[in-house]
């Protein structure tokens, strides 16, 4: 008897603590870091078509594509696409990159009206927000 | 019979026996000590198949590697020395094709049963997609035909 | 006459229908027509009461796990039970091919009728300051006895009927419960009969000394019969969700399972009710303090209603034989003490002693 | 009466089989005659999958293998390529993983408690233990900017270095967390209802155990001290001070006590990790950007690490090229989950439920 009152008076003191939940849409995260993974971005400007982040993505998310889009250095002209459904937001292709065009921006929030997830070259180079206003 | 002795690149020394001794030079193994079945593996070298046996000790810090290769793909089974080369000689089975003799309950664990192949043999083909249904009674049937069952 | 009775009857003057003006058979329509009115606004009543029992559960035990609780529809979220009731009410009624298909319909109404109708029983107020009572038959203890029987019959017809693997062990699980703390229950209840001679809920509970005091180890028992009867965690066996799943309601879907769900915390709040009329009563001759003696039960049962949430929250299950165990062999044996202890207490009392 | 056994599968969907374990059992009433754990409805192949991945790519299926203590997983398969490409690794990293490992230990037997709760029928431990798994997500956010899947533990190193605000919130952590871990205990130890429910359920005598291949909380809780953190140690363990919890009796109750007690262990380690980590680079510079695809090695390795479960281990088999030709993964809860009928048979459905939450299987790794 006397290990369940102490059980129940342990439950009952939590009622005088705060909620820690945190109201998602309304209040902004408070841990969240620079440092966070999110959605692949793509600069293509320096993006030489070198095809090593299509070697190392782990499930084949990363694949190039042929685009067309002059920067100088890109003579072959593929660029990197990515299939945001099977992305594991590993990191690989932003460590492996020699140009360091390829990196994982830190944003979350992917949902879009369309069920596109091939992010095709020109729609890669572009932050969620920039598409958001382009919807 | 030891064929082979060495050490393997992590420094561990491993034997590799023919299959006729298996079973005597294991039980020998865990009377020395080795009482430890850490892990049974199974390698396909395209040419020959190599199922290794990592044994250590609850008591000592020692471990040993024991390596034999099956010809026509059969071993006896080490259930009767350790309970769990059990699951793992299911184990083996499933995915490599290995048969034990004398094994209590050689089902597949993983796959359903009725798959096609032992995925881990180098040669398994997987451009053919597999689909698994339940027939009426409660078993599992395999079909390459997508459309087939619900 | 009742209050209430008395206010349906005035209004339906007020706005022109009254029958009674043409002869005996229009005073008998009458009075049927007050009384299903009455009876619906009890139903009503008890609904809105399971409501708030349901809001009041959530968000104190959001409170007591750092959460929130529902907070999206309408304001603090009060409108939540009425959203999930409205997505009950729109779910397809499921039922699997194996059951028996009437008993499976007819079981959650076994469940929830009794419950209703044993929420008519208990005596509220006072019978000389605002009348709040509806019936006042000399046997409301055995009524109320009677129609809590009937809800573990339902859960056993459900449960027998669905089907299913879960659900049979479920429903004897229920039956298996119902038997181990129900006899404790009833004998503990005897030992209050025998001290107040009557069957009256209105007059055992207008005992001035608090059966809760002359009886505690009946108390106690009864404290324990009614967290099995009300079949929540620690004693939730019948539907113990993480061994059968949901045990004898497995098969439910929609609107049938709301009602075993509303069915439920009506039990719990119909528990709080019960415990703190019988043995929490305590009248008094004063009628400011008898006058508003619906306030006091209220606040007794909802401490009641309280501490039967706060054992739901904290606590582990029991297994089934382990509760048998202590039904029958701890309950039992304790109930007979205290029969010869009331018995004790009446002889005192009377002074035969 | 004539005795009626009834056929009753638990699972693949049952709230309490911690994933997509099926058992089926044979029922004399409530009375369990036979129970056989049928498995597989998780399996992915992460061995054969492994193949044509280069080598940190596959670290990335490590991850998926038990969710719950990931860092743990990685640990294990960069040990064994390190060993297999002799990779040289910089010290602060070594400690940097160590510190990572523990904390990711507390982390999972924070899990297994809620969850146990919740076998149980007791819902509220569910929400304070994953209130402070939050803590340590967020802290493993702040590392390696994700929250589940981290891929931090890289080959020749850690991928980020330790960000100037974690020591902070490390120190915040590191003082608050026995006290709410004191009264998370007290919910449990002492209530009797749990103490009937736990002390003398599910049984394993440490012969069973260890002829099943057990290891971990498991088998320390049937009284045998073997914990590959002494016995075979890697990284820095034999440098740090720190305890390994048995308890005798070999039931569900011991279980609860030894992983309780281990957890305030790795919160000891993870603390000497923090102290002594020296200052200096926290990764090989040659495994690093291009050199992610030079990793080669040839021969095989055999890796040994305390997961949370028991021995994690993974045999890797190179061929010189930067994909391995055959990659094995040991999983410690599987073999703890082939002892079930060991352990249940003959007792009530209750005490299955209880005992299976205690062997705290998870299913990626399980499964595989």
């Amino acid at each position: 008897m006397k290990g369940i009152i102490k059980g129940l008076i342990t439950v009952t003191k939590h009622m005088f603590r705060k909620p820690v939940t945190v109201q998602y849409p309304e209040e902004p995260i408070p841990w969240h870091t620079k440092r966070f993974r999110g959605r692949v971005i793509l600069n293509l400007d320096s993006c030489i078509g070198c095809t090593l982040c299509a070697q190392i993505c782990p499930n084949h998310a990363d694949h190039m594509v042929h685009y067309e889009y002059e920067n100088g250095k890109n003579w072959r002209k593929i660029y990197p696409a990515v299939d945001i459904g099977v992305c594991t937001y590993c990191g690989l292709c932003q460590e492996i990159c020699p140009t360091g065009s390829i990196r994982l921006s830190n944003e979350f929030e992917l949902a879009h009206f369309d069920r596109d997830m091939d992010y095709l070259p020109d729609r890669l180079s572009r932050t969620e927000t920039e598409l958001k206003y382009h919807d | 019979m030891i064929i082979e002795k060495g050490k393997n690149k992590d420094g561990t020394d491993y034997i590799l026996i023919d299959k006729e001794s298996l079973i005597d030079t294991l039980s020998s193994l865990k009377r020395d000590g080795y009482n430890y079945l850490v892990l049974m593996s199974a390698v396909d070298y395209k040419k020959y198949r190599e199922v290794v046996y990592h044994l250590s000790s609850y008591n000592e810090n020692k471990i040993i590697v024991v390596k034999v290769r099956p010809e026509d793909d059969t071993l006896p089974s080490a259930t009767p020395i350790w309970d769990s080369a059990n699951w793992f000689e299911r184990e083996l089975y499933d995915l490599m094709g290995i048969k034990f003799t004398g094994h209590p309950n050689l089902k597949r664990i993983f796959l359903p049963e009725g798959w096609v192949g032992h995925p881990l043999r180098k040669d398994y083909d997987l451009s053919k997609e597999q689909f698994v249904n339940m027939n009426d009674d409660g078993t599992d049937r395999v079909s390459f035909d997508p459309k087939d069952g619900w | 006459m009742n209050t209430i009775i008395w206010l349906i009857n005035f209004i339906l003057k007020a706005i022109g229908i009254n029958f009674a003006v043409y002869g005996y058979y229009g005073q008998l329509i009458q009075t049927v027509l007050v009384d299903l009115i009455g009876a619906l606004l009890i139903f009503l009543a008890a609904a809105i009461t399971i409501i708030i029992v349901i809001y009041i559960f959530r968000k104190y035990m959001a409170d007591l796990q750092q959460r929130i609780g529902p907070n999206r529809v309408g304001p603090y979220g009060i409108f939540q039970l009425i959203a999930d009731a409205l997505k009950m009410f729109g779910k397809e009624d499921i039922i699997p091919d194996n059951t028996d298909p009437l008993l499976f319909r007819f079981a959650p109404y076994l469940v929830f009728i009794p419950l209703i109708l044993s929420y008519l029983l208990i005596p509220y107020g006072s019978l000389y300051h605002w009348l709040i009572i509806f019936t006042n038959v000399k046997v409301t203890l055995l009524l109320v006895l009677a129609f809590s029987a009937m809800v573990p019959i339902g859960e056993i017809i459900a449960g027998f009927s669905s089907g299913s693997k879960y659900s049979l062990l479920g429903g004897i699980r229920a039956a298996a419960q119902d038997l181990s703390y129900e006899i404790p229950m009833v004998l503990s209840l005897v030992g209050v009969i025998i001290v107040s001679s009557s069957l009256n809920l209105y007059t055992i509970s207008s005992n001035t000394i608090p059966f809760a005091i002359l009886e505690p180890i009946g108390f106690f028992i009864f404290f324990i019969a009614m967290i099995a009867k009300i079949a929540v965690p620690p004693l939730d066996l019948p539907e113990s969700e993480s061994e059968l799943v949901s045990g004898f309601n497995i098969e439910y879907s929609g609107l049938r399972f709301g009602i075993f769900y509303l069915g439920v915390f009506g039990n719990i709040f119909f528990a709080s009710l019960f415990i703190s009329t019988v043995y929490l009563g305590g009248g008094s001759d004063l009628p400011w303090i008898s006058g508003l003696g619906y306030i006091w039960l209220l606040i007794k049962a909802f401490i009641f209603m309280f501490i039967f949430l706060t054992l739901w929250i904290a606590l582990p299950r029991i297994r089934v034989d382990k509760f048998m165990n202590i039904g029958w062999r701890v309950l039992l044996p304790l109930s007979i003490i205290n029969l010869i202890w009331s018995v004790g207490i009446a002889a005192l009392m009377s002074g035969v002693i | 009466m004539e005795e009626r056994i009834i056929d009753v599968n638990f699972g693949p969907q049952h709230p309490s089989t911690h994933g997509v374990l099926r058992v089926k059992v044979k029922l004399n009433g409530e009375t369990i005659v036979n129970a056989e754990p049928i498995i597989g409805y998780l399996h992915r192949n992460a061995e054969k999958l492994s193949e044509d991945k280069f080598y940190p790519s596959v670290a990335i299926f490590m991850d998926r293998l038990d969710y719950v203590s990931n860092h743990n997983m990685e640990l294990g398969y960069v040990l064994a390529v390190e060993k297999l490409a002799e990779v040289q690794v910089p010290e602060r990293a070594n400690w940097i993983r160590m510190m990572v490992v523990e904390l990711n230990r507390i982390a999972s037997h924070l899990v297994w408690a809620g969850t146990m709760g919740l076998d149980l029928g007791m819902i509220t431990p569910f929400f304070y233990t994953f209130r402070e798994r939050e803590k340590i997500i967020q802290l493993f956010e702040m590392l390696s900017g994700a929250r589940l899947t981290y891929n931090y533990i890289s080959i020749g190193g850690v991928y980020k270095d330790i960000p100037g605000e974690f020591k902070d919130k490390f120190l915040e952590f590191y003082n608050e967390f026995p006290k709410r871990l004191d009264e998370i205990q007290s919910l449990f130890m002492e209530n009797e209802i749990f103490i009937q429910r736990m002390k003398g359920i599910g049984y394993l005598s440490p012969e069973k155990a260890m002829s099943y291949s057990i290891t971990g909380p498991v088998l320390r809780a049937s009284g045998i001290k073997y914990d590959i953190r002494k016995n075979f140690p890697y990284l820095y363990y034999d440098k740090v001070d720190f305890e390994i919890p048995t308890a005798k009796d070999g039931d569900n109750f011991s279980r609860f006590i030894v992983r309780m007690e281990e957890m305030r262990q790795s919160l000891k380690i993870a603390k000497q990790a923090f102290d002594k980590m020296p200052e200096g680079e926290y990764f090989n510079p040659l495994y690093r950007k291009q050199g992610l695809i030079k990793i080669k090695g040839k021969g095989e390795s055999y890796s040994r690490t305390e997961s949370p479960r028991g021995e994690f281990g993974v045999y890797v088999i190179g061929d010189g090229t930067s994909k391995p030709y055959r990659v094995r993964i040991r999983s410690p809860a599987f073999h703890a989950l082939s002892a079930t009928n060991e352990m249940v048979k003959g007792s009530k459905i209750a005490d299955m439920i209880a005992t299976l939450s205690t062997l705290d299987p998870v299913f990626g790794e399980v499964d595989r």
